[in-house]
């Protein structure tokens, strides 16, 4: 199955890649699997091919942040469970609160989040998500103490399932729940991209 | 670890569990608050700090966070402040600060404010108070949105299939002038230049000792005659010669003739019966 | 997808199943993921169709001794080392005196070894080289304790790429100083390739 290759053995071969693979492929590591020089728009028709081909499997081809993975589709999850009871612990609302100020508002100081929250952060929390390769120190902040600048990473995108940040969730709009409809248009003064 | 995670669900608990606390629902009691004094330990662990608290109490107080009655908010904020230091529960400091801010912010609001300065919101003093809740607020919500995200290991698996490893195991590889290169290294170290001076010349002459002594060795003994091969040219045989007498020299091979004119054989040299192992 | 399951619903959820398992999966496994009971026969059946439907991939699923696995072809060998391609094993400085000892001094003893290279030959070395077909003993020094000399193969000279040990590298003084010009050509029986 050497040189010539066809869009067929192409993804036969991307397909056996990706399987195999314990991260996410980007199309850069995907085009070193072949001796040949493969051109990136083959490479990407190729791969949208061998996703749509998967359409109707348990398992699924995806494009998150850092490249082409397969995983199973949620709907299979029950099955999976109960092959491994074990699941990974649920965080706790001060680990996920922190992990939301980072993430909305990146680069940010542990001290930014303790403003936002209210309370001080406990640095087993920051401890945990760093360790979870959810958040690194991109930098410091040019103020007294250089406190460290808190990003989220690649492989947090990865895990959420999304590409990039533009993906997550749309900040809710600020209020709604707490000011009277009314009141609403008059606070909302600038729109939420969403 | 309970700090990171959600041990019990109890940072999910929403107050009308607290009031199951003791059956009773007390969180729809308005103004005059009751406390089950279990449930001030519950509320610790319910509320992610002051903030989170004060959001609950204007909540269920029906009160606009754009126009907070402070009076009634800093009354209930600061009961549970209370109840919580007599029941002699660790309170973070951050409770106790935003009590003295609460205070500070219902009394400035009794002070009469300059006329022209009514309509700028900027002057009244529960904007920072309200910025910071709403702002925790929508924090507050944004965690709940990334907590439903479809999540790797919990929701859905990435996959990693076996990969046979049958492919032979790699060996080193060498190349030849990393055998001249650990020639070197052996020369650096030990003062022995003049002593180990092999030029291509001797290498050939080693070569064909090498060649003679596995012939001997099969053959057990050979003819001076059949160690030369004249198809391979003069100098392989000025080369083989020397090999030869290279090997007598260094006592590997011994050259044996029966009587003068007889054929000479050379042979794996045969030690000394003294010099034999035991 | 849940209860009355038929064949291809049960084959859906072995795949996804067992390509997310990292490790093989047994019968009794298997049967755990379904809520309902199903029958070995069956099982079976699903798995030996789901073996067949993948037939023709570079990813084939098998049994082994603990259970059904899916794995990936030898074919795709290649390419998966294209991607990680693992730095290649070297062998030890002490492994590459000794081989250069007995390829530049052939035939020499271990003794002969150790005094050129001033330190105690380890026997793993001599096994290692032995093994590797690069030496052989081609007799025994007639002196007490009949020590095996040892001397490269023609495996050595293929593997290295040369068609005589003439061929090695010359060590650098002697080209230069010891052998004249002239009867260096005399010496090359070979055609020196450069």
């Amino acid at each position: 199955m050497q040189n010539p290759l066809n869009l067929d053995e192409v993804k036969r071969v991307l397909e056996a890649v990706l399987l195999s693979s314990s991260g996410a492929l980007s199309l850069a590591e995907l085009k070193r699997v072949f001796e040949v020089e493969l051109g990136n728009d083959f490479l990407r028709r190729a791969l949208e091919e061998l996703k749509s081909d998967w359409r109707d499997r348990a398992v699924e081809l995806v494009l998150v942040a850092d490249g082409w993975r397969f995983q199973t589709r949620p709907e299979v999850q029950p099955y999976l469970d109960r092959l491994n009871p074990e699941k990974p612990p649920r965080y706790s609302r001060a680990v996920m609160e922190t992990l939301a100020v980072i993430a909305y508002r990146q680069p940010v100081t542990r001290g930014d989040v303790e403003d936002i929250r209210g309370v001080a952060v406990n640095s087993q929390i920051v401890r945990a998500l760093e360790e979870r390769g959810w958040i690194e120190v991109v930098g410091h902040k040019e103020v007294p103490g250089r406190p460290a600048l808190f990003a989220t990473t690649k492989q947090f995108l990865s895990d959420l399932n999304l590409r990039a940040l533009s993906e997550l969730p749309p900040l809710p709009e600020l209020a709604r729940d707490l000011i009277p409809q009314e009141s609403l248009e008059d606070a909302a003064e600038v729109p939420w991209s969403g | 670890m309970s700090e990171v995670l959600d041990s019990a669900e109890a940072a999910e608990v929403e107050i009308r569990h607290l009031a199951r606390v003791q059956g009773e629902l007390w969180s729809e009691l308005p103004n005059d608050l009751y406390i089950p004094p279990d449930a001030l330990e519950v509320i610790l662990e319910a509320f992610e700090g002051p903030l989170d608290l004060l959001l609950w109490l204007i909540r269920r107080n029906s009160l606009n966070i754009l126009d907070i009655n402070m009076s009634a908010l800093t009354r209930q904020y600061i009961e549970y402040v209370e109840a919580m230091q007599h029941k002699r529960l660790e309170l973070a400091a951050e409770y106790l600060v935003m009590a003295a801010m609460l205070i500070e912010i219902k009394s400035r609001m009794l002070l009469p404010r300059p006329e022209k300065a009514v309509e700028d919101e900027g002057l009244d003093p529960r904007a920072e108070l309200v910025r910071r809740l709403l702002e925790y607020e929508q924090t507050k919500l944004a965690a709940r949105g990334l907590g439903e995200l479809p999540q790797a290991g919990r929701d859905f698996l990435t996959l990693s299939i076996h990969i046979p490893q049958l492919a032979a195991k790699r060996l080193p590889r060498v190349a030849p002038d990393d055998l001249l290169a650990a020639w070197g290294a052996i020369l650096k170290r030990a003062s022995m230049t003049k002593h180990h001076r092999i030029g291509r010349q001797e290498l050939s002459v080693r070569e064909h000792m090498s060649r003679i002594l596995k012939h001997l060795r099969e053959a057990g003994r050979g003819q001076f005659s059949d160690l030369f091969d004249p198809a391979q040219g003069r100098s392989s045989l000025v080369v083989s010669f020397l090999a030869l007498l290279e090997l007598v020299r260094e006592r590997l091979v011994d050259i044996v003739q029966n009587e003068p004119f007889a054929p000479i054989y050379a042979q794996i040299a045969v030690a000394a019966e003294h010099a034999e192992p035991a």
